[in-house]
């Protein structure tokens, strides 16, 4: 794309890169946002079956579907309260701190086998520690209200995203250790072919592993039955008690900026990422096994799959949430400490050994061919990119000025 | 040995300590069924103290009685519990009744009964989903309230209203049943039957609930009895009281020649607990949970005495009788009667100086000493705890204010 | 090549060359260098820890920048963690005392301002001191450290190339990974045993409620609500 | 100046920044009387140090693509970061303590053994 | 047990205790003097046959005429009577208790009548005592926490009281 506009129409190099760069950030801020009116959407359509009647029927026709553009438009118009005793500085930072730390972290993840904002080789690490980065704003908004309703709830987020932060690490590191890589990209690549490929079929213990971040995952993007952030029926709102209007739907777009995040990071880890349940691209021939041919085609299909994916993650989200009660702050931190702490330490020590003793898997790595060739030729791309500077990594660019100006 | 006994393990404290806290929950508050507000005081999440305050509801209903006949003071009856407007309204007139040694017809009396218990299962079917409510989990708070909704659309048949309904007024009811009435009552028992099989799907089996309400607000029988504590709640700590078997002969004649077993634990088992999810390991007799399953085990009580009583209505000849005159004179003296209403007892008393307006009227309500006991199950719990305990005493703050 | 098309006069921005390396460099320097001076300027425990959260995050991004990625994940997450709880007890200890002054005497200030200048005179003119370290980087794009590195933590040193031809093969860091191990665990271990929860021993009022024997004993089980008798 | 800078982030810059935040860090300790301040200088000193490391080990940095310290400046910082955590933990143990014995975080008052 | 034999056990075992009753009463009723309730109600609770365990309602009756005209009609003395209602587990009986106290304390305008609480023999008494307290004030001696309960704390009068009248105005509000 940069070369496109450097070399077609002619622009300066470091104003096709910076057109390119705000390019990304608006397609991933579009994603998060425009996902977050679909999730609302949803989730009132999915509540409302659950619950035995209809959810929003008339705006913007039979479904309903402009409900939550609606009550965006409606949360613009409303007026932005501050309690007297507010830190007004903090107040008005904390919505912008959650929303961005949900932002960055779609930095770092890849939506096809190289649709991705910034391929970083730590991205698995990045993507949970920026994620963890959204409590801040959490607890800041719990401090700066003055109110001690608000103060319970960051307390208890606090508590519980740091605390599920050490389960959620260990979920995270096995797929990291059967791809031998923290790049999310790679890690996807490797479960390439058939379903059977994918890291939760890879052998039990990955499969126990998974439930297990799920849970985890649950618990820190803060959903039922671990929102005791936000208790309606303990803590009024929690954190946003305070809040209204545009900051108040910014820490719910950021609620559900993270959840289809873990979602996605989920289908990448362990349910092979943006490659279907069957290795379409081979038998369709957008790669005839030895190189990819329509590397397009294969984006538009390999996204088309994660959203799917990460979608479903997020309907399961809301099908529990409206399906169980909360837990205490008690039993949310036995079930961290207690369980789900030491099933990962065990399964990860279960995987290792799997992987020592049974490296290719229950199923043979045969399926693991077609793999292997998109794999070759994404490092082969993935090299050719830094060599001739198509990524966007501020490295790379750097390097590209050195080259100009010199 | 003895030192372990002597610990009171509902109380945590922790070497890290911090400032204590002073909470306001309420009056405002989603979670305190209407105008009750707490005030907690705690020590990070542990609660090590709290009071009700009440009062936010306060309409004078007894000094208003004071300038009214007997028959004018029943719409201020159905406002105490306005979940059960109907067991209000019959115990204010079966007190009257009983001041004038009044008997009603027999068809009344079924009618009566049938009302009554119907009215039992909608207020508890509230109960039930404000539960759920309470522990964070909505969808049963609206397949509760879609079964209620069918019984109020039965009680507007029967007197025009959904919440207030006046109803059973002294002397009898104010108007017969509607025709075809019963076919559609009969036909709502049997669609509700299978649907409390949800519920306790939903809610009494479901392993976050049980550990929610397990073990929780634990009330033992001597306190419950020292604190005047009433109904679904002294049950669900095993006491085996109910007035509708126990009260007074005007009441307990009410229910002559009908069988109902009292929902109450009585050697581990509940009655046709087999029918039902086994009490889980984790709860203990007193606790919320019991509570709770008290409260579902009389839905289906009801709906049997319900059956019951349209079984003996329709069987009734004759007419139902007309009601007591408005004005009607009340012999100088006092009485004081108690009826099994969903939310405990509910008593009111009655004194008379020979006119036609009482001289006093007096309404003890069974939510008034059922939250009075709060604040002993609150202590040392935690925050979240605060309204699973307070909503297992179900309590209406409309009866508590008057 | 169009130099020209969309009418922009292209030849402008051409002239001018933006060093992104150059600037993000300066953005994260400023912002750490100046939220670390907020931390030292500001009195509310709360504001000192965000503060202190933004400076460590930009330092994070000048390991980013540096080619340390996987140190700078590592300072994301574990910074994020223990500020986090030092800002929630920053909260919890200030409850009640945030009206209490705990500022500090100007003198003190002014002599403390004073020998960190002369501390950050004699750190700077070290850094300017050797000739080599001015001259800007290669820009090499080195591989990523962050597998050498895990390597390196086990015992093995993947990262000296033969021809480097140092005098002895440096060692790996198992040792002091291990012990680092050790010392986390102790952590752990102390941390818990700071928040364990003891059981008050002091009977309720409730319990000295007399009792009441004409209940029949339906109520079993409950070990907790020991009825002491009445003794009036 | 700032034109001066651009391009050229020398290893001598990361001293400067790290310089800086050391110094900041300092007087943190020196001057905050709150014990939690005392606590972030700490965690400032060690960015600044860790910084240094970072700088010195980064071949990215290096003039002639090849740092003098290797991968040794990032295994010390990794170490440098995980002992701030678990030194973090320590000194919150040993302020709570002070906090439940004197209800207050006044490093100034901690005073008990001066004889 | 018959109800004479009870009346003749509680005579003996609190002596004075009994200064009226009426057994033929729809709900027939004991009247207790005011310094020997709190005696009377333990020994109904802890020492009697049928153990009365629970206390179900707490009632005064305000026993005034306004209306000088219709005052001058009535057989009764103007004086405040407190109903107990007492219940038994066991027994599943029930009982009433009366007590009869002056309207004001040494007929003293303004001053309430004083009765011992009951609250240290059935806890439930608490709040129906800070209920009699606020609506018809009635000074409950020993009472824990005797502050009103539905009325807020600043409020002025005893609104059960036949004399009372509302304020005119309340903080600010229009009260008639």
């Amino acid at each position: 794309m940069a070369e496109f506009l450097i070399e077609t129409i002619g622009l300066p190099a470091w104003l096709a890169w910076t057109c390119v760069a705000g390019l990304s950030a608006v397609l991933i801020l579009n994603v998060i946002a425009g996902g977050a009116l679909i999730f609302i959407w949803a989730e009132r359509k999915i509540a409302a079956r659950i619950q035995d009647r209809l959810g929003p029927t008339r705006t913007g026709g039979r479904f309903g579907w402009l409900q939550s553009l609606a009550d965006g438009i409606k949360l613009l118009a409303k007026e932005d309260l501050m309690p007297e005793g507010a830190d007004a500085l903090l107040f008005r930072l904390a919505p912008y701190v959650s929303f961005c730390a949900s932002f960055c972290a779609f930095i770092a993840l890849p939506f096809a086998f190289d649709t991705v904002g910034q391929r970083l080789n730590v991205g698995v690490f990045f993507v949970v520690a920026i994620l963890g980065l959204e409590v801040f704003g959490v607890i800041l908004a719990g401090y700066a209200s003055a109110s001690k309703w608000s103060l319970f709830g960051a307390m208890r987020e606090a508590a519980q995203v740091v605390s599920y932060e050490v389960p959620l690490g260990m979920c995270v590191v096995v797929p990291v250790m059967l791809a031998g890589s923290m790049d999310l990209v790679t890690i996807g690549e490797k479960q390439a072919g058939w379903a059977m490929n994918w890291f939760i079929f890879h052998d039990p213990f990955t499969f126990i592993i998974f439930w297990v971040y799920c849970t985890c995952a649950l618990a820190s993007v803060n959903r039922a039955p671990f929102d005791l952030a936000e208790a309606e029926s303990e803590l009024v709102a929690g954190f946003h008690t305070e809040y209204s209007g545009l900051r108040w739907s910014f820490f719910f777009m950021a609620e559900y900026g993270s959840m289809f995040l873990v979602s996605a990071l989920a289908a990448i880890l362990f349910l092979g990422g943006w490659n279907g349940p069957v290795p379409v691209s081979k038998l369709l021939g957008l790669s005839d096994g030895v190189a990819v041919t329509d590397p397009f085609a294969l984006r538009i299909v390999g996204c088309m799959n994660l959203f799917l994916k990460a979608t479903a993650g997020v309907l399961l989200m809301m099908w529990i949430r409206w399906t169980l009660p909360r837990l205490r702050i008690d039993q949310v931190m036995t079930t961290c400490l207690k369980y789900c702490t030491p099933i990962a330490a065990a399964m990860f020590l279960g995987v290792m050994l799997w992987q020592l003793f049974l490296p290719g898997g229950l199923v043979a790595g045969s399926f693991r061919a077609a793999a292997g060739v998109r794999e070759g030729w994404l490092e082969q791309s993935y090299r050719k990119q830094s060599a001739e500077e198509e990524s966007l990594s501020v490295k790379t660019l750097s390097r590209h000025v050195f080259e100009v100006s010199r | 040995m003895s030192q372990i006994l002597d610990e009171d393990q509902r109380i945590i404290e922790f070497d890290v300590r911090t400032d204590e806290m002073l909470v306001n929950m309420g009056p405002q508050h989603p979670s305190t069924h209407g105008v009750l507000r707490l005030v907690l005081r705690t020590d990070g999440e542990i609660v090590s103290e709290m009071e009700p305050h009440i009062g936010y509801l306060h309409r004078c209903a007894e000094k208003i009685g004071e300038n009214l006949t007997a028959r004018q003071w029943i719409p201020y009856t159905d406002r105490m519990d306005y979940l059960a407007a109907m067991n209000m309204n019959l115990g204010w007139s079966l007190a009257v009744e009983k001041l004038l040694r009044y008997q009603v017809s027999e068809k009344a009396r079924h009618l009566r009964v049938l009302i009554v218990e119907l009215n039992r299962i909608a207020s508890h079917l509230v109960g039930m989903g404000a539960y759920g409510l309470d522990l964070g989990t909505f969808s049963p708070f609206l397949y509760a309230f879609r079964e209620r909704e069918k019984i109020l659309d039965l009680f507007e048949e029967v007197c025009g209203a959904r919440l207030t309904y006046s109803y059973i007024t002294v002397g009898g009811m104010t108007a017969d049943l509607p025709p075809g009435w019963l076919q559609r009552c009969e036909a709502f028992l049997d669609q509700f039957e299978p649907i409390i099989q949800e519920y306790h799907a939903l809610l009494t089996t479901n392993a976050i609930f049980v550990k929610r309400t397990a073990k929780i607000g634990v009330l033992s029988p001597e306190m419950a009895i020292d604190y005047g504590c009433t109904g679904p709640v002294l049950r669900g700590s095993g006491v085996d009281i109910d007035l509708r078997r126990d009260g007074e002969s005007i009441y307990t004649a009410m229910h002559d020649g009908y069988a109902f077993e009292v929902a109450v634990m009585k050697d581990g088992h509940y009655p046709r607990d087999h029918k039902y999810p086994a009490v889980p390991r984790d709860a203990i007799l007193g606790d919320c949970w019991h509570r709770f399953f008290v409260r579902m085990l009389e839905v289906v009580q009801s709906m049997d005495l319900v059956r019951q009583a349209m079984d003996r209505y329709s069987q009734c000849k004759g007419a139902l009788g007309e009601p007591l005159k408005l004005a009607e004179k009340l012999p100088a003296g006092d009485t004081y009667l108690e009826t099994e209403c969903p939310k405990g007892q509910m008593g009111f008393y009655l004194v008379t100086d020979g006119t036609s307006i009482p001289w006093r009227v007096r309404a003890r309500s069974s939510s008034f000493s059922n939250l009075a006991v709060s604040p002993e199950l609150c202590r040392g719990c935690l925050i979240a705890d605060v309204p699973a305990i307070v909503g297992s005493l179900d309590v209406v703050m409309g009866e508590i204010d008057r | 090549m169009n130099q020209a098309s969309f009418g922009i006069p292209v030849s402008l921005f051409a002239s001018v060359t933006i060093d992104w390396h150059g600037f993000f460099f300066l953005l994260f320097a400023a912002i750490a260098c100046i939220s670390a001076l907020m931390v030292v300027l500001s009195d509310n425990v709360v504001r000192m820890a965000l503060h202190l959260v933004l400076s460590l995050g930009a330092t994070a991004g000048l390991f980013f920048l540096a080619g340390a990625e996987f140190l700078g994940a590592m300072q994301l997450m574990i910074y994020v963690g223990g500020t986090l709880v030092l800002l929630v007890f920053g909260v919890m200890l200030t409850a009640q005392t945030q009206l209490v002054s705990l500022r500090t005497p100007a003198g003190d200030r002014v002599i403390a301002s004073i020998l960190a200048a002369a501390l950050l005179a004699v750190l700077v003119q070290a850094a300017f001191s050797i000739e080599s370290w001015q001259k800007p980087g290669q820009g090499m794009v080195s591989a990523p450290t962050a597998t050498p590195l895990g390597m390196a933590l086990v015992g093995v040193r993947v990262d000296q190339h033969a021809e480097e031809g140092l005098l002895e093969p440096k060692g790996g860091y198992l040792l002091p990974f291990e012990i680092v191990s050790v010392h986390l665990l102790v952590v752990l271990i102390g941390a818990a045993y700071l928040a364990r929860a003891k059981r008050r021993r002091v009977p309720r009022p409730v319990d000295l409620v007399a009792s009441v024997d004409s209940v029949e004993p339906t109520f079993s089980g409950n070990s907790d609500t020991t009825v002491s008798g009445g003794s009036e | 100046m700032i034109f001066a800078l651009l391009g050229v982030a020398s290893v001598s810059h990361y001293l400067v920044v790290g310089a800086i935040l050391f110094s900041c860090g300092v007087v943190c300790m020196a001057v905050k009387r709150n014990a939690l301040g005392v606590l972030m200088g700490i965690e400032l000193v060690l960015n600044g140090a860790n910084l240094n490391f970072v700088a010195f080990g980064s071949n990215y940095l290096a003039a002639d693509g090849r740092s003098p310290l290797g991968l040794d400046g990032e295994v010390v910082a990794l170490f440098v970061i995980l002992l701030a955590a678990a030194e973090a933990a320590v000194a919150l143990a040993i302020t709570l303590n002070f906090y439940n014995n004197h209800a207050t975080v006044d490093v100034d008052r901690a005073d008990d053994l001066h004889g | 047990m018959r109800g004479t034999d009870f009346i003749s056990e509680l005579e003996a075992a609190v002596d004075g205790a009994l200064v009226g009753r009426d057994l033929d009463a729809v709900d027939p009723w004991l009247e207790i003097a005011a310094d020997k309730l709190l005696e009377t109600c333990r020994w109904l609770k802890d020492s009697c046959e049928i153990r009365f365990d629970g206390l179900q309602c707490i009632t005064a009756i305000d026993w005034f005429e306004p209306d000088p005209k219709k005052a001058a009609k009535v057989e009764w003395e103007p004086h405040t009577e407190v109903v107990y209602h007492l219940w038994s587990t066991k027994a599943r009986a029930s009982l009433v208790l009366k007590v009869r106290l002056p309207r004001w304390q040494g007929n003293e305008q303004g001053k309430i009548p004083e009765l011992s609480s009951v609250v240290s023999v059935w806890r439930g008494a608490d709040w129906h005592e800070r209920e009699v307290f606020d609506l018809s004030g009635v000074q409950f001696n020993g009472h824990p926490d005797l502050r009103r309960i539905l009325c807020p704390e600043d409020w002025d009068g005893y609104p059960l009281r036949k004399d009372y009248e509302m304020p005119l105005e309340y903080h600010g509000m229009r009260g008639r």
